[in-house]
């Protein structure tokens, strides 16, 4: 069951809460981490800015040696256990970040159009694609950024913004206030 | 010099001002002064003033590449105080606060200084506890301070929300003795009696290169010419990095830019000056009636006074927090200015590697209070070639020693 | 008389009236009126008074250039001083009212400083006020801030609705005039995202009025098909009642969006643009002549006056007077003298001209002097009637014309001020009297490419054939230096090439005027800067444009001088007797036009003005009376007082319960940091003061970092999970400052170490729990041993508690028997009531951080940023112990060998007891010694425990002053003596920590 | 407000996505170095009016670090390199050279 931000809003926003995740550091050329990655995972790295989903696991992009995977299924926790044991008798680094997340799902066509009140990147149609992921800040906090789709974002800030990213998407989802152009 | 007064106004009123004079003459350099002081600024010409006043000296060149005033004493939001936590920087601060109490009968020129008082506020537990060290140390060292309370603080400034409530206010504290002068006119001020003492003004005339013989100075080349000199002190600022590098050494400081704005004047909403630095932000009003307001500086290296709007956003945000009222109230003009940090964040008065090459820079975001008592140091420092007591605490040798004047448990981001 | 006319008026609907209040009266207005507008067609022609003299002003213009007609519109919440009435649309109920007057408009008592005026030149008050010292703070200052300021500020808090939207774009085009559509349409369909802000609520600029007079039917065709153009290009977005206000570096705009049309919600929106290049297009502004008694109500700009017939049908006068030097402004008396208004003269300050608009004024019958000017101007508080004098004379009155309006034209501004904002310079165009922008000095963008085209007016080029000659070529041109492929744009140019539209520079009429005659001419009307007052400047030598404009407040009023600058250059370049181009001008500075401080604020008022980070356990907090104590980011339950306990009362209880039972702390907000790798002990070698590389897998060790100058920056423990991983603490205000620290070391020094670093803080959630009772306590939940053996001090495990995974650390911070339970965050709620409930018989509290800071004081722990301010090094907290003698080096290890961090005069932390125990010293007190301070408090309280105050602090050589007695000075008239003691008040030989 | 390039995250950040670490290419003195070498390191700095190199980190993003070359009078960029370098690379000082003819080069 997911919470939805109530209100005269011009988008659905919904508050998931936690969604089971993985921070994953680990160096390129490090074969026996990748091979751990490759092995129990079976998602290839993501290019830059990239997520990739299978088996409803994503594997995103954080930097050249920094991914968050996500798991969106219960019946994937055993693998995630037991990925999360191996990958930490190597040199590269695999710890639960769960707890440390809160995630929002934006949903609508203008999903984007909310963002684009906190997040100066260029979320212009042209230059964003399915499953990109970002990571950059929405006013003061930080802020990671998945999109599924144009009008399916999910979005997490750390768990004690949680409240205040509420309060936020409440005060720019107001009716009347989306962003239009005229003419 | 013609006298400044009300009946040479109405004199004057009379007969359409025909008979005012310059403010102060327009020189072309002459081959050879006994100092040239490079950076026509507050801090210059008062080094200039205090030489002539306490010591004398009238031989000497004022040399400054743009207009009188025109880098940060025009460009600040004119705040003066003393109330700060380190006793050498009491002393200094507080012997300019002191000069500025009679700036304008001693100048003849009506720098407005307005004792109206300033305000720091409190808006933490840990700022508290900490401002509350600096008013005892400003009570031991003879500033007079106090802490005051939240109620205190509304009452001096109505229009504050004391309540947060993010930051509720504390206290506050209180020098009801610091204010705020008009600081185009301080300039102005010093520019005018310095050149009634015969001491030459030369603008539009820019140092590009520094003539020295055996690491000991001799003079300076400018766009005006070669002028010798036995005694040359820099007093440029932000731009004080360049003029070492001319003389062949570099510097403890940083120049970054700072940004002010102004607000589009309104009658009277405050009256004191209230420094917030928790939230990153000073206000007060100026006689105009425009809101003066300044925030943080960039964090990156810049000479072209653009700078971000970034801190404007967080300085204005904060304001706005706090004085709620002012929402409506629009911004009229933004600017920077170059200010030079040092690694301390306190200023540098000095003596330099090369023999009879003196400094003073590193002012940062707050060296329009300090400019009389700066002057007046480096005077001092000048004329008897070594650094006074009043100086010497900041010379450039104390971060070799690592004897560093640290405000910042005292103030997080302000001045 | 200012009157509407029955029909005409291209933005108004006659159909729906407005009610609005002016200063107290009902007055109508229509629909799509602006505040000014609907004014005027109430005959309110004298609508504010001067900053200085408190004249009487009129409406002046028609736009954003307003110098005079400010107002305070609206009320309560949504009242706002100082509005220009020329910008603002009217609306229903609105009330407006004028400023800066006492008691009222027609009768202010100020308007006696006019009289007065010849004192008040430029800067007098520089030259007086200065005796009595004190009079300047108690009298004169009070007075002239009484006096100053426009309107009055709100009193009631803003509910506007402000927010900040980013956009990117590869063009930005800053005005929807001739130009600015041309140039759309130019680089349309070119696989450029395009976006055009106009800051009128429709397109088409001057051209659209031009288009819609008459029988233009090529004009409307034009537009229409533009229209029709600009709305199906997916590649460009037009954004109305937008306007474009700074221009700053790499090329970032803000534009004001003010939506005045929206219904409930009226959004103000501040839009951060990031465009790769801008072609500006912002117009021009008409600019006035310079004559005595300009500044009646009753005179207004040339094109004004048209722009109040054409879009309001609105008339200035019936009998209109046009003082001119050029060949636009012939327009509108050609515009009013079709509907039939009188114009007794058109006074040309030309020696001729032989422009067919001139020949169509002629043929309507219209009387036109050339080489004539306005001598004077009669009227009290409106226009009655013109002297006509020559140009070339002193101003001596041939002929006394009445009249009730005079329209005045001095030529067009190019609008250049954003062309400024970035780097781009100005050239001064002698033969138009204009600064215009200079092609070969533009402004730049990050990789030093020209970044910004200007087209149009702006640029100088002012006829609409030219224009349409122009834009497109110059939008080609520009396509290929970005390297944009695909076609070249063309456009039949529909307009006809006319003979030139020509303006001779004059700018002060008449040249000879008399001293007295000076007197009377404004140049900057909302200051007062008089051309006397120019002069004067240049007299005293404030012979720099920046000098002037500072001595004299010229084009430093709201409306930043945008009818007055060029006007004032030109004032001092006569007085001075350089030309022009050597005046130079002062820098145009953003915001083009003001934008309320709320706009910058955004979003981020009230509750979002800071973030505020709540910890897992913050709702069970927040239920139990938390008291706040805000810490970094982070909101702390400072005490949780009960009942009606007063403050000390609830400390108390909090202090005792842990001394003599068991307390519960949320700690939450501790840094936790993990650092992984093969090279993870050699990398926190480097970090910390001490050695963390030898400590064993399963303990703990307290340690210190400090930075490259030796100063104590952060400390907290220090937790070896297993070979490769350590889990580092930190303060709670410090977990992000220690976080970054770690990683710059790492990826700029130290890059060749295999050192990961995770910032774990909000995985895990720490629940304190300490007291004698606390093993007992925590063993209720039978799974878990604690004895003393199997958990020895500064040790962890990791267990269960009922089916919550704990990691247990056996630290204390109280000196009490402590554990610290780590849990995973979303579990930390459910842990924390399990605690609470089991530790109901034994009397368990939760405690704040204020009982914490007192248990650590008691015990002479450090708190960073108490016993530290950025000063102090950890031998001056008598920890040489944590420094290792035996590493090769770690960041500020050189620092300490420098000769002040060697000082004897150094601050050592030393305990202080008061010899009144219940005396307890203020906070930040000082220690003094023949009169001079030698060291302060950091912390000091009542401890509930010793039942005694107890104090900590730095004194000047204190280790050696131990056992002596010192005066501390706690205000000027009391002091306190203490004596100097160890630093450890409570359970010296440390024996509670095991129970 | 500027807008710089991440090599890491290959896009261009805007300023308040970055902090600002100062002067690249300093070399830290460690205990065995003289106070002068020291407080060299730890406190002069070149503060250059004109072309500077110095460190930024992608504090919002990545949260890697890494150098630019930048006029300090004018804000022009003129490329971001890692943050490993210990000199600017050749790359950059010709795209500097290429626009300041008077370009000296890099000096440690």
């Amino acid at each position: 069951m997911m919470d939805r931000i109530r209100g005269d809003i011009f988008v659905d926003i919904y508050v998931i809460g936690s969604i089971s995740s993985l921070n994953i550091r680990v160096y390129q050329e490090d074969k026996k981490s990748l091979n751990v990655i490759q092995r129990k995972i079976g998602i290839k790295l993501p290019s830059v800015q990239k997520a990739i989903e299978k088996n409803k696991l994503t594997l995103c992009w954080i930097s050249n040696d920094e991914y968050l995977l996500l798991s969106e299924k219960k019946e994937n926790e055993g693998l995630l256990n037991q990925f999360q044991k191996q990958m930490n008798l190597t040199t590269g680094v695999a710890e639960y970040t769960t707890d440390l997340r809160s995630w929002f799902l934006i949903k609508g066509n203008r999903a984007m159009d909310i963002l684009r009140k906190g997040v100066p990147l260029d979320l212009g149609k042209l230059e964003i694609a399915e499953r990109n992921f970002f990571r950059t800040r929405l006013g003061e906090i930080q802020i990671n950024i998945l999109i599924k789709s144009l009008d399916e974002i999910l979005v997490s800030v750390l768990r004690s913004h949680k409240d205040y990213m509420i309060d936020w998407f409440e005060a720019c989802s107001k009716r009347g206030t989306e962003i239009n152009f005229d003419l | 010099m013609k006298r400044y007064s009300f009946s040479s106004i109405f004199t004057e009123g009379f007969r359409d001002n025909l008979g005012w004079e310059k403010a102060w003459t327009k020189r072309q350099p002459k081959k050879e002064y006994q100092i040239i002081i490079v950076g026509g600024g507050g801090h210059g010409l008062a080094t200039a003033y205090y030489l002539a006043k306490n010591y004398s000296i009238t031989d000497i060149a004022v040399i400054e590449k743009g207009w009188i005033g025109g880098g940060n004493t025009g460009r600040n939001t004119t705040i003066i105080r003393s109330n700060y936590l380190q006793e050498s920087s009491i002393d200094i601060y507080e012997k300019s606060r002191f000069l500025y109490e009679t700036l304008s009968q001693d100048l003849n020129y009506n720098i407005m200084f307005s004792p109206r008082g300033v305000l720091m506020l409190c808006q933490t537990e840990h700022e508290l506890r900490a401002m509350k060290r600096t008013s005892h140390a400003n009570r031991i060292n003879g500033v007079d301070t106090k802490m005051v309370t939240p109620e205190e603080v509304k009452e001096i400034v109505p229009i504050i929300n004391i309540n947060g409530p993010r930051f509720p206010v504390l206290g506050a504290l209180w020098q009801p003795r610091g204010g705020t002068a008009r600081h185009d006119a301080v300039a102005w001020g010093y520019a005018r009696k310095c050149s009634d003492y015969g001491i030459d003004i030369i603008e539009q005339c820019e140092v590009v290169g520094v003539k020295k013989k055996r690491e000991k100075i001799v003079g300076v080349e400018t766009t005006k010419g070669h002028i010798k000199a036995k005694k040359v002190c820099f007093v440029a600022a932000g731009h004080s990095s360049v003029l070492a590098d001319l003389a062949g050494f570099r510097l403890p400081i940083e120049s970054v830019a700072l940004q002010a704005l102004v607000s589009e004047p309104i009658k009277p909403i405050i009256n004191c000056v209230v420094m917030a630095n928790t939230v990153h932000g000073y206000l007060s009003q100026s006689d105009k009636g425009e809101l003066v307001i300044g925030g943080g500086a960039d964090g990156y290296n810049n000479y072209s006074q653009r700078g971000s709007f970034l801190h404007i956003e967080e300085t204005v945000r904060a304001l706005v927090e706090t004085f709620p009222v002012i929402s409506r109230l629009r911004q009229l003009r933004q600017w920077g200015g170059i200010v030079d940090m040092t690694g301390d964040r306190s200023p540098i008065i000095s003596k330099t590697p090369v023999d009879g090459l003196y400094i003073n820079c590193g002012w940062g975001t707050g060296g329009f209070k300090a400019i009389p008592g700066s002057g007046w140091a480096t005077a001092e420092m000048i004329y008897n070639e070594k650094p006074g007591k009043l100086a010497s605490p900041f010379s450039i040798d104390r971060f070799l020693e690592g004897r560093l004047i640290d405000e910042s448990a005292a103030a997080a981001v302000a001045h | 008389m200012s009157s509407r006319l029955p029909h005409e008026g291209s933005r108004i609907n006659r159909k729906k009236t407005v009610d609005f209040r002016f200063n107290g009266k009902n007055l109508k207005g229509f629909d799509g009126d602006t505040v000014a507008s609907a004014l005027l067609a109430n005959n309110e022609l004298f609508v504010a008074r001067s900053f200085k003299y408190h004249r009487p002003r009129g409406i002046f213009s028609a736009g954003e250039e307003e110098p005079n007609a400010l107002m305070g519109i609206g009320e309560g919440s949504f009242f706002e001083p100082n509005i220009r009435a020329t910008e603002v649309k009217l609306k229903q109920n609105m009330n407006v009212e004028t400023q800066n007057h006492w008691p009222s408009l027609k009768f202010d008592f100020l308007s006696i400083n006019n009289l007065f005026s010849r004192f008040f030149a430029a800067g007098f008050y520089y030259k007086t006020f200065m005796w009595p010292r004190a009079a300047w703070k108690y009298l004169f200052e009070p007075m002239i801030r009484r006096a100053s300021g426009l309107g009055k500020a709100p009193v009631e808090y803003d509910e506007e609705h402000y927010e900040h939207i980013y956009h990117h774009t590869d063009v930005l085009i800053i005005g929807g005039g001739l130009a600015g559509i041309t140039a759309a349409k130019a680089l349309r369909d070119r696989g450029l995202s395009i976006m055009l802000c106009e800051k009128d609520c429709v397109i088409g600029g001057r051209y659209l009025e031009d288009c819609k007079s008459g029988n233009q039917e090529r004009y409307k065709k034009l537009h229409k098909s533009s229209m029709e153009i600009l709305k199906k290009s997916q590649d460009i977005s037009v954004k109305l009642n937008t306007t474009v206000t700074g221009i700053f570096d790499h090329g970032f705009v803000l534009a004001y969006e003010e939506n005045q049309h929206g219904n409930i919600a009226s959004k103000k929106a501040l839009w951060k643009i990031r465009a790769k290049t801008i072609i500006l297009c912002t117009g021009a502004i008409e600019r006035p002549l310079v004559f005595p008694d300009n500044d009646l109500p009753g005179i207004m700009l040339a094109m004004s006056v048209c722009d109040y017939l054409q879009k309001y049908g609105v008339l200035l006068g019936d009998r209109l007077v046009l003082t001119t030097n050029n060949d636009y402004s012939y327009k509108t008396v050609i515009e009013l003298k079709h509907r039939g208004i009188d114009i007794p003269v058109v006074l040309d300050a030309r020696a001729s001209s032989d422009n067919p608009i001139v020949k169509e004024a002629k043929g309507l019958g219209i009387r036109i002097l050339f080489g004539k000017c306005i001598g004077k101007v009669e009227g009290k508080r409106k226009v009655s009637a013109i002297g006509i004098c020559s140009v070339n004379g002193e101003g001596t009155i041939e002929e006394l014309i009445p009249c009730n309006a005079i329209a005045v034209s001095g030529g067009w501004t190019p609008n250049v001020n954003l062309w400024s904002h970035c780097g781009g310079k100005l050239v001064w165009d002698g033969e138009c009297g204009f600064y215009k922008p200079d092609p070969e000095n533009t402004p730049t963008g990050r990789e030093g490419e020209t970044n910004m085209l200007a087209l149009g007016a702006c640029a100088g080029v002012f006829s609409d054939y030219d224009i349409q000659d122009q834009v497109p070529r110059k939008i080609n041109q520009l396509s290929s230096r970005l390297k944009i492929k695909s076609k070249r744009y063309i456009e039949t140019n529909i307009f006809s090439k006319e003979p030139e539209k020509r303006t001779i520079p004059t700018f002060v009429l008449p040249h000879g005027a008399s001293k007295d005659k000076q007197n009377k001419m404004f140049i900057d009307f909302q200051n007062d800067v008089k051309l006397s007052d120019l002069q004067l400047a240049a007299q005293e030598g404030f012979e720099n444009v920046e000098h002037a404009k500072r001595y004299t407040t010229l084009g430093m009023a709201t409306d930043q001088g945008k009818t007055s600058n060029i006007n004032g250059i030109y004032v001092l370049s006569q007085s001075l007797g350089k030309p022009v181009d050597k005046i130079g001008h002062t820098t145009f500075r953003p915001p083009y036009k003001p934008i309320p401080l709320g706009l910058i604020a955004g979003q981020y008022a009230k509750k979002l003005f800071k973030p505020v980070r709540k910890t897992p356990i913050d709702k069970w907090n927040s239920l139990n009376n938390a008291i706040w104590e805000p810490v970094a980011d982070w909101r702390r339950a400072y005490a949780y007082p009960k009942g009606k306990e007063s403050l000390e009362e609830t400390l108390n209880r909090e202090v005792l319960s842990v001394r003599k039972n068991v307390g519960l702390l949320d700690s939450s907000t501790l840094g936790k940091i993990l650092v992984k790798g093969p090279d993870a002990g050699r990398f926190l070698d480097l970090i910390y003061t001490n050695l963390m590389s030898t400590l064993i897998a399963g303990k703990c060790r307290y340690g210190i970092m400090c930075n490259e100058a030796g100063f104590v920056f952060d400390d907290g423990v220090v937790v070896r999970l297993n070979d490769q991983t350590f889990l580092c603490h930190t303060t709670s205000g410090g977990a992000d400052r220690v976080y970054a620290w770690l990683e710059e070391w790492l990826q700029t020094e130290w890059h060749h170490l295999k050192v990961f670093i995770v910032n774990l803080t909000e995985q895990y959630s720490q629940i304190a729990v300490a007291g004698p009772k606390a093993r007992e306590l925590l063993q209720t939940f039978r799974s878990i041993d604690l004895s003393a053996e199997k958990l020895p001090f500064m040790n962890f495990i990791e267990t269960n508690i009922d089916d919550i995974w704990v990691r247990i650390y056996r630290v204390s911070f109280s000196g009490e028997l402590s554990y610290e339970l780590a849990v995973n965050s979303n579990q930390a709620e459910e842990l924390w009531n399990k605690l609470v409930k089991a530790g109901k018989k034994y009397k368990v509290q939760p405690y704040g951080t204020e009982a914490l800071h007192i248990l650590r004081a008691e015990k002479g722990f450090i708190v960073v940023g108490d016993e530290t301010d950025g000063t102090v090094t950890p031998h001056d907290l008598g920890m040489e112990w944590i420094v290792s003698k035996k590493k090769n080096d770690f960041i500020g290890k050189k620092a300490f060998s420098l000769p002040h961090l060697n000082s004897i005069l150094r601050k050592q932390l030393v305990g202080i007891l008061t010899l009144d125990k219940d005396k307890v010293l203020p906070d930040g007190c000082h220690a003094v010694e023949d009169g001079k301070a030698i060291g302060h408090v950091t912390s000091t309280y009542f401890s509930p425990t010793l039942k005694r105050s107890i104090a900590l602090g730095l004194i000047e050589n204190g280790r050696s002053r131990k056992g002596s007695t010192l005066e501390f000075e706690s205000s000027s008239k009391e002091s306190t003596f203490a004596k100097i003691v160890d630093p450890n008040f409570y359970d010296p030989e440390g024996t509670k920590h095991d129970g | 407000m500027l807008y710089l390039f991440c090599p890491t995250c290959q896009r261009d950040c805007d300023e308040t996505e970055l902090s600002c670490g100062g002067q690249a290419h300093l070399i830290r003195r460690d205990h065995a170095s003289s106070d002068k070498d020291f407080y060299k390191y730890q406190y002069e700095r070149k503060n250059d009016k004109g072309i500077i190199f110095e460190r930024w980190r992608h504090v919002y993003g990545c949260g890697k670090w890494f150098h630019t070359a930048r006029c300090t009078i004018t804000n022009q960029v003129f490329g971001s390199y890692s943050a490993k370098e210990v000199q600017p690379p050749k790359s950059i000082l010709a795209n500097i050279r290429r626009s300041r003819v008077d370009f000296k080069g890099w000096v440690k």
